[in-house]
């Protein structure tokens, strides 16, 4: 009555349709679970305050944070319109969007928790998980995927050592595609990027170089290896 | 998608039209077999069973006492205290208040289980509605026919009695027989 | 090969044009004092209308005729500047941002005043950090000229300007989602009407353009409308940024008239594809435009010659696919790309794409059976039209095309993949029949 | 924002020629044509409609696409087809696409039988599904918060719970996770969803995502009876549908739509607080104290206990009602006082005593607002009163109407109020300076002079209140819902007369949607005040034939002039201020009667005879809403067969003292009011129906006894005495006995916490968390500092009603400044 997930999740019982749906089908057993969200399956801790917005009072803010949320707030008619900026910046400081970087810009803000963290699991960008301070989305999507990027992100992830402060990502279409394989490092584009040069891009990550100088976007001269050096 | 009414017609075969030569053949054939009948029982022996030291078989399909049901490998009990049953009961003589499995009291297989289901037999009229009902064949009607008690709260079986196994077994009858 | 018309990307190759001295210098600026020194903003609106220069966002919708609907009246107008560019295959307004900043800027200053707004956004995706560091230089030097801010050039007009970063969520280039999300919510579509041009940013009425939308409004206002007019076809005025990706030999942003033939773009500026292969098949409007086959390379590149041949010219984002690729991992890649994109707020999109992506991963593992891709099209129908914003149909269009087009191809691929799975499964002891029967 | 006027328009659904408002909804005008259109995600009660669910498409004709029936306003001539072949496909499609990922677990699941979904996929689904993927499973289910279980598997994301936590209820706790087909309901980082009115949410789901933990799986749809009722916990009174089983169990509280009262909504005191009704501590039998406790005794000798006790005190009787009591109680009380006893001690009134001529002033029917006055007014002051604690569900209503009509908010209140964020001007006066406030808010609305002299006299700053007064003036029609705190302590009277002088510099009284409105302490305190129940006034506001003692003056004249008191749904020591003053008269009394559900405290040590009160449920009579809607409260369920209606106890103790009340019945009493009450006049049980009859809008209105507004002659408030700290009390939604009862509820029980501004907290050497005590003449309280940036300097609130360290020990109607020092190194009280 308890069929091992995929996932490594154990099927309660407890849903007798669910149980004699599995174990009425066995040729599905193979097929993959739905990946699922962690959040989906997490009960509320009851033993925790409900989160209100934030007394100022009672939180912490980096000096350097507040003023540059404010400045962003003041950007804006209405206040909130600073979440994302406000949010990215607190991701610079905390590496991630953590409930504590969250409850320092709410408390900025003077808005909910609850408002920033749907706010940071509807974006990409915003991280509500640690990881990696430097970042390695490589583009994945429909041009990359036609020259082969799959190949690019696998080596990306296989140059990784552990503890390595760096988050490699395959990432939705990141409007390179005539760069294509290529890969966004810490918001610098590189491209065309060949799965052999994987290791070498995480190594100047991890040491703090610039990974293949003069082939980011912005980078003096650069020009696709099909176009005439102007 | 509409549906053809060509498939709904079905076509009925008549037999003969009443009357004539045929017509008086047919009805002395019928009066003939039914005599067959009458002068055969006439000279069988009378069938007398001495209840309640035997007891007349019923057909598998014998709509009797209600039987509740558990799961064989786990004991579980397999009504999850839906009360559908009781909604479908036309003598309203079903009640069932539901609970919440925990952890450490399973005792359905589901997230929720009866903690009381009731049966008022003295109400219940045998249709097998809540049999019908029953999405997860928890509840069954069994063959027992032997409800007679001396009070009626006695007939109020509760859900213990419907789940327990009965006394004397009732004897069945082979289909056909 | 074929030869561009450079008008967007003239002068693209300077060195420091990103500057505010090298464009200056190039006769930057001036028609934004043209337009703000001499013209009333409803001529301005006037002009552009007459220019029949179409939204090159992807929906091609006249551009001064959006900027007419703007209400007059004194309320809080906003114009809000559309750089995210998520869709794939385009990277055109990449390439003028980072190149030519202060040509937007002067755009959206003059369309701005068009229509009556004070305040500009321009939302530019976050993953364009390099564009978004130039953007607020050039706005930062633009306002130092008093090209925007307070009484700009004189004239009595206050133009704000703040480029706002988006997070990564294609969802967010729906110009809704970006009102929701540049007014620091979830990027979720908004209900259609109120349009935005009446209830828009911050319940204000707002005008939304593309950065090549509103690049285009200073070469209009400058040489005028009847200039414009001459490039182009009747209906696709002017010129177009083309990005052409995928499997070409030479990928990159061309800049044509609309309406020369596709096959000169893709063979002649592109290059064709790799040596020794053929298109299998093109998308001629980035990824949610309907797949297109080798011999539709010979239409006119226009607005109305795709939209004739059952798909879209869109952002003008031509992705080549040649003959190496699957279709079914062609499929899949698009149906994942929306799947994820999917913002989560309508049923059709949300369960859709979900559905689409689990069936096209079972016609891959070979599970499906040919009544799938049967469903698979339903779904897709299904999809079509019930959506809160295009981007369910964004993917239905795609993923429809293909199996119209590979059907074939789909129900081959599955077969193949199921004896493979079955050879496996036999390799490994794990199916109930016996090794020779398999053999 | 005047409330508008809609004009009829004719359109065509389905081939039938349908007339509507126009710009209602398409999804609501089918409706009148008796066309059904199905939808998840519409709910108009929640604002804008989202078009999330697309299961509203219609085909209209001239319209390329399908369009959402809930978002499309119905315009003349417009053609619609809810039966197309188009129209049913997409309807099929989006039943198939919204049971992909939902469990088919119907028999287990709280919602079958009453849920949405399962309907419309009867109705307009294709019957079976072609997703053969397994679906998605998840432990289930989880708990949102202690009250609400969350089912994400059943979820089908219709916006509805969100939407009301961030549109209606404005907590912006629970929100929408992620992004796609990956998104969920819930709330940051795990915190629970604890908030006033977080129960609605169930009541809004349209599947059984989100359940009530209270009534998980208690019943079906088929084994339960809905009882309409009002719910009697507070002042709003809001109607409710009780769901019961057996005719025995409240299972379930659920909100009964009246615009006039409450807009659907309950709060979660009134959604969970059933359960003390069925509580074990409940007091079912009579009692009497009998060798030093109380001891359950027969009805026949707690009744000639009763009697003989009150008829030995005579005049020398006094009677505290409480705000629970209905007007039939009220009205036999009084009657049981004044005719019976010849003792006009009767008073409804925690504290203060209102001037008869004020009384009348206040009731008049063109001085009083409505409460759907507040959504469309043109500015509302919300004045010493926290709502979401003393009237919740106005709380919900002034949010609606700054948010949807652009109501100009102003908050003038001494402890920072939740609606401050919404408010267009805030002003913070110190505790107790009301009237300064009324004072200065007179000066900035007049010429000005003096304002700054004033304002200091209430501690606030003349910034704030000339905002405020910008603010209301030129406003259009202004409401001002005030709390009774204001009317109450020593200059009560004044503050009374600075409000009726405000009102009349605002012309509230010629003005349509302008009003007064009060938020008194006592859930009918308006009823009983109506019916008579207090000292200088007889039913019908009529002048009372001997003037009595006030709350407060009864507790000071026991044992003196006063031996028995009859406590009415009411302990002093928990409810009225001076709480020293009311041990010693309690302790001093011959004889303490009194009529209770719950044995508090002071009742368990002081009650000689205690009769069973019945529980809201099972109670039948009329209460009067503060804006004069006499509603009906009815019997949903039986009473325990110990407990009688508390009419006849009361109706049993005239006639046992030898003057029988002459009323056989709970009708007949309210047939006695009603020719008592000559502004009640005509009123029939029959008339109030469901949803009550505002007396202000019937022909009797007119015999409300004349009374003027006071035109000058105001005295000057008094200088605010140098003080350090002053003390500011208020209730706590989440204090009382039926907070205490509820299982369910008690995790939200009030405890005592101390709130001092950032300054005063690092002044006195206190942090957030601390022990402290607060102390004032020789009394002290001891409660958890909390400090607040938003806490003026200067004030310090404790929360009144608490079980233990309640801060009426420290009250007496007067301002008072108090000591904070942290509990450990508690200073002796100067």
């Amino acid at each position: 009555m308890t069929p091992e997930h995929g996932n490594g999740r154990t099927l309660r019982a407890r849903d007798p349709v669910a149980a004699d749906h599995l174990a009425g089908a066995p040729e599905q057993a193979a097929t993959p679970v739905p990946s699922v969200p962690a959040g989906w399956d997490r009960s509320a801790d009851l033993t925790k305050p409900p989160a209100t917005i934030p007394d100022p009072a009672q939180v912490e803010v980096p000096e350097d944070l507040r003023r540059e949320i404010e400045e962003h707030m003041a950007k804006y008619p209405d206040r909130r319109s600073a979440a994302l900026p406000a949010l990215a910046a607190a991701q610079r400081v905390h590496g991630w969007c953590s409930p504590e970087a969250i409850a320092q810009v709410a408390a900025v803000m003077r808005v909910t928790p609850a408002y920033l963290s749907s706010v940071v699991t509807f974006y990409d960008m915003l991280n509500s998980e640690p990881v990696g301070r430097h970042y390695v989305y490589v583009c994945t999507s429909v041009s990359c995927h036609l020259r082969n990027a799959q190949a690019l992100a696998d080596a990306m992830k296989a140059a990784l050592e552990p503890g390595d402060d760096i988050n490699v990502r395959e990432f939705e279409c990141l409007g390179a595609c005539d760069m294509a394989p290529m890969c966004d490092v810490d918001g610098r584009y590189i491209g065309p990027v060949d799965p052999s040069e994987a290791p070498d891009v995480i190594a100047a990550v991890r040491e703090g170089r610039t990974p293949l100088p003069g082939r980011g976007l912005g980078d003096d001269g650069f020009h696709l290896p099909w176009e005439q050096e102007s | 998608m509409s549906y053809p009414w060509s498939e709904d017609v079905i076509t009925v075969e008549r037999g003969p039209e009443p009357g004539g030569v045929g017509g008086a053949y047919r009805v002395l054939g019928e009066t003939l077999r039914g005599l067959k009948t009458v002068f055969k029982q006439a000279l069988s022996k009378p069938v007398t069973i001495e209840y309640p030291e035997e007891k007349t078989p019923v057909y598998p399909r014998f709509r009797g006492r209600h039987k509740l049901h558990r799961f064989e490998d786990t004991g579980l009990e397999k009504c999850v205290g839906c009360s559908l049953c009781a909604a479908a009961c036309p003598a309203g003589c079903i009640r069932v208040v539901a609970a919440e499995n925990t952890p450490d009291h399973q005792v359905s297989a589901g997230e929720r289980y009866a903690a009381v289901y009731e049966i008022n037999l003295t109400r219940c009229i045998f249709c097998g509605y809540c049999e019908i009902a029953c999405p997860f064949d928890a509840i069954t009607m069994g063959v027992d026919y032997e409800l007679a008690d001396y009070t009626r709260s006695d007939l109020i079986f509760t859900k213990e009695m419907l789940l327990a196994d009965p006394i004397d077994k009732t004897p069945l009858r082979a289909e056909g027989e | 090969m074929a030869d561009q018309t450079r008008v967007l990307l003239d002068d693209i190759d300077e060195p420091g044009l990103h500057t505010i001295e090298v464009y200056e210098r190039l006769g930057g600026y001036q028609a934004l004092r043209k337009a703000l020194t001499t013209m009333e903003p409803d001529e301005i609106v006037a002009e552009l209308q007459a220019s029949g220069l179409r939204g090159r966002g992807g929906a091609g919708f006249s551009m001064g005729q959006k900027a007419s609907f703007m209400p007059k009246g004194t309320m809080d107008k906003y114009l809000c500047c559309n750089a995210d560019e998520s869709e794939p295959g385009t990277f055109k307004d990449r390439l003028l941002m980072q190149k030519n900043p202060h040509r937007l800027i002067e755009g959206i200053v003059i369309a701005a005043v068009a229509a009556g707004a004070n305040r500009a956004f321009i939302y530019i995706r976050g993953e364009y950090v390099l564009q978004a560091d130039i953007l607020n230089a050039a706005v930062a030097e633009a306002r130092a000229r008093g090209y925007v801010g307070a009484n700009i050039l004189g004239s009595g007009h206050d133009v704000d300007l703040v480029v706002h970063r988006g997070a990564g969520a294609y969802i967010c280039g729906e110009e809704t989602a970006l009102l929701d999300s540049l007014e620091g919510k979830r990027g979720n579509p908004r209900l259609k009407p109120p349009f935005p041009a009446n209830q828009g940013l911050f319940r204000g009425p707002t005008l939304i353009n593309n950065v090549e939308t509103l690049s285009n409004v200073p070469i209009v206002i400058a040489k005028g409308a009847e200039w414009f007019k001459q490039r182009g076809t009747e209906k696709s005025t002017g010129t177009k940024v083309v990005s052409v990706s995928g499997n070409v030999q030479r990928p990159g942003n061309y800049e044509i008239e609309l309406g020369i033939p596709a096959r000169e773009i893709v063979y002649g500026l592109a290059g064709g594809p790799p040596p020794g292969r053929k298109v299998k098949c093109w998308f001629p409007g980035g990824s949610s435009a309907p797949v297109l086959l080798e011999e539709d390379l010979d239409r006119p590149y226009s607005f109305e010659s795709m939209a004739e041949a059952g798909s879209m010219l869109g952002s003008g984002a031509i992705i080549v696919v040649d003959d190496s690729v699957p279709i079914v991992s062609l499929a899949l890649r698009v149906a994942r790309f929306y799947r994820h994109e999917s913002c989560g707020k309508c049923v059709p999109c949300r369960e859709g794409t979900n559905w689409t992506v689990k069936m096209l991963e079972r016609i891959d593992r070979g599970e499906a059976t040919p009544m799938d891709i049967e469903i698979l099209d339903q779904v897709q129908q299904n999809i079509m039209g019930n959506c809160l914003c295009v981007l369910g149909d964004s993917m239905a269009m795609p993923v429809r095309s293909m199996i119209a087009k590979f059907k074939d191809e789909f129900i081959a691929h599955n077969e193949r993949a199921r004896e493979a799975a079955d050879r496996l499964a036999v390799g490994a002891g794990l199916s109930s029949e016996p090794v020779d029967a398999a053999a | 924002m005047p409330k508008p006027e809609p004009k009829l328009i004719t359109f065509e659904i389905d081939g039938r020629e349908v007339q509507a408002p126009e710009g209602m909804m398409l999804v609501d005008a089918a409706r009148l044509g008796d066309v059904e259109i199905p939808f998840f995600c519409y709910e108009p009660k929640l604002g804008a409609p989202v078009g999330a669910c697309r299961m509203c498409l219609v085909e209209i004709e001239g319209m390329p696409k399908l369009q959402t029936s809930c978002s499309t306003p119905v315009k003349d001539g417009m053609v619609v087809s809810t039966t197309s072949e188009r129209v049913k496909q997409a309807q099929n499609a989006v039943v198939e696409f919204l049971l992909v990922n939902h469990p088919l677990d119907c028999p287990v699941c709280d919602k079958g039988g009453e849920c949405p979904l399962q309907d419309i996929s009867y109705g307009w689904g294709a019957g079976r599904s072609r997703f053969i993927e397994p679906k998605r499973h998840f432990e289930k289910p989880v708990a949102l918060s202690p009250l609400i279980a969350i089912d994400r598997e059943r979820c089908i994301l219709c916006y509805r719970c969100v939407r009301f936590s961030q549109e209606i209820a404005e907590d912006y706790q629970l929100v929408f996770l992620e992004r796609g087909d990956h998104t969920f309901v819930g709330t940051h980082d795990g915190h629970p969803y604890v908030a006033p009115f977080s129960g609605n949410i169930v009541e809004l789901c349209p599947v059984g995502a989100l359940t009530s933990q209270a009534y998980r799986f208690r019943a079906r749809p088929w084994d339960i009876e809905d009882a309409g009722s009002i719910c009697t916990l507070c002042p709003s009174q809001c109607n409710v549908k009780y769901t019961t089983r057996d005719d025995t169990r409240v299972l379930r509280v659920l909100a009964r739509d009246n615009q006039g009262v409450d807009d659907g909504w309950l709060c979660d005191k009134g959604r969970f607080g059933y359960q003390a009704i069925h509580a074990p501590e409940r007091v079912t039998q009579p009692l009497v104290r009998d060798g030093g406790a109380l001891r359950p005794v027969s009805w026949e000798r707690a009744l000639s206990e009763a009697a003989r006790a009150l008829a030995r005190a005579g005049g020398r009787s006094a009677a505290i009602v409480g705000g629970q009591a209905t007007n039939e109680e009220g009205f036999l009380v009084q009657h049981l006082m004044r005719e019976v006893l010849g003792s006009p001690h009767v008073d409804s009134r925690p504290s203060g005593v209102l001037d008869p001529a004020q009384a009348r002033a206040l009731a008049r029917p063109d001085l009083t607002a409505a409460v759907p006055d507040i959504e469309w007014a043109g500015a509302v002051l919300v004045l010493d009163t926290e709502l979401v604690d003393e009237m919740p569900i106005l709380d919900l209503r002034v949010r609606k109407g700054v948010r949807r009509n652009g109501v100009r908010l102003v908050v003038a209140t001494s402890r920072p109020s939740s609606l401050d964020p919404n408010a267009r001007a805030v002003v913070r006066f110190t505790p107790g300076a009301g009237e300064a406030f009324l004072a200065a808010l007179g000066a900035a609305l007049g010429d000005g002079r003096g304002l700054d002299e004033l304002a200091g006299r209430a501690g606030a700053s003349p910034e704030a209140v000339r905002a405020a007064a910008d603010a209301l003036r030129d406003a259009g029609p202004v409401v001002v819902v005030w709390g009774e705190r204001l009317s109450g302590g020593e200059r009560g009277r004044q503050a009374v007369a600075r409000l009726l002088d405000l009102a009349r510099t605002l012309e509230l009284a010629g003005t349509e949607g302008a009003g007064l409105l009060e938020v008194p302490r006592g859930t009918n305190a308006r009823g009983l005040r109506e019916v008579g129940c207090l000292p200088n006034l007889a039913p019908g506001l009529a002048d009372a034939a001997a003037a009595g003692k006030s709350a407060g003056e009864i507790a000071a004249a026991v044992p003196e002039e006063i031996s028995a008191l009859l406590l009415v749904h009411a302990d002093p020591l928990s409810s009225h201020p001076d709480r020293g003053a009311w041990e010693r008269a309690l302790d001093r009394a011959g004889s303490v009667i009194a009529f209770a559900d719950f044995l508090t405290p002071g009742l368990e040590e002081h009650a000689t005879v205690v009769f069973p009160s019945e529980s809201e449920a099972e109670k039948d009579g009329t209460m009067t809403h503060p804006d004069g809607r006499v509603q009906r409260v009815r019997q949903a369920i039986a009473r325990p067969p110990e407990v009688l209606p508390n009419w006849q106890v009361l109706a049993e103790l005239c006639e046992r003292i030898g003057k029988p009340a002459g009323v056989v019945s709970g009708p007949a009493v309210f047939e006695r009011i009603v020719a008592s009450v000559p502004f009640y006049e005509g009123l029939t049980l029959a008339e109030l129906g469901g949803k009550g009859v505002r007396w202000q809008e019937r022909d009797g209105a007119g015999r409300v006894p004349e009374s003027t507004l006071p035109e000058g002659g105001l005295e000057e408030p008094p200088p605010l005495e140098a003080a350090d700290l002053r003390l500011g009390t208020a209730p706590s939604l989440w204090s009382g006995p039926v907070v205490e009862h509820s299982p369910i509820l008690r995790f939200l029980l009030a405890d005592q916490r101390v709130e001092l501004s950032v300054e005063d907290g690092e002044r006195l050497g206190v942090s957030t968390g601390d022990e402290v005590a607060v102390t004032v003449g020789g009394a002290s309280v001891r409660g958890v500092a909390r400090l607040r940036s938003d806490v003026p300097p200067g004030s310090v609130f404790l929360v009144e009603g608490t079980q233990s360290e309640n801060a009426t020990a420290l009250t007496n109607g007067r301002p008072r400044a108090v000591k904070v020092a942290r509990a450990a190194r508690e200073v002796t009280p100067a």
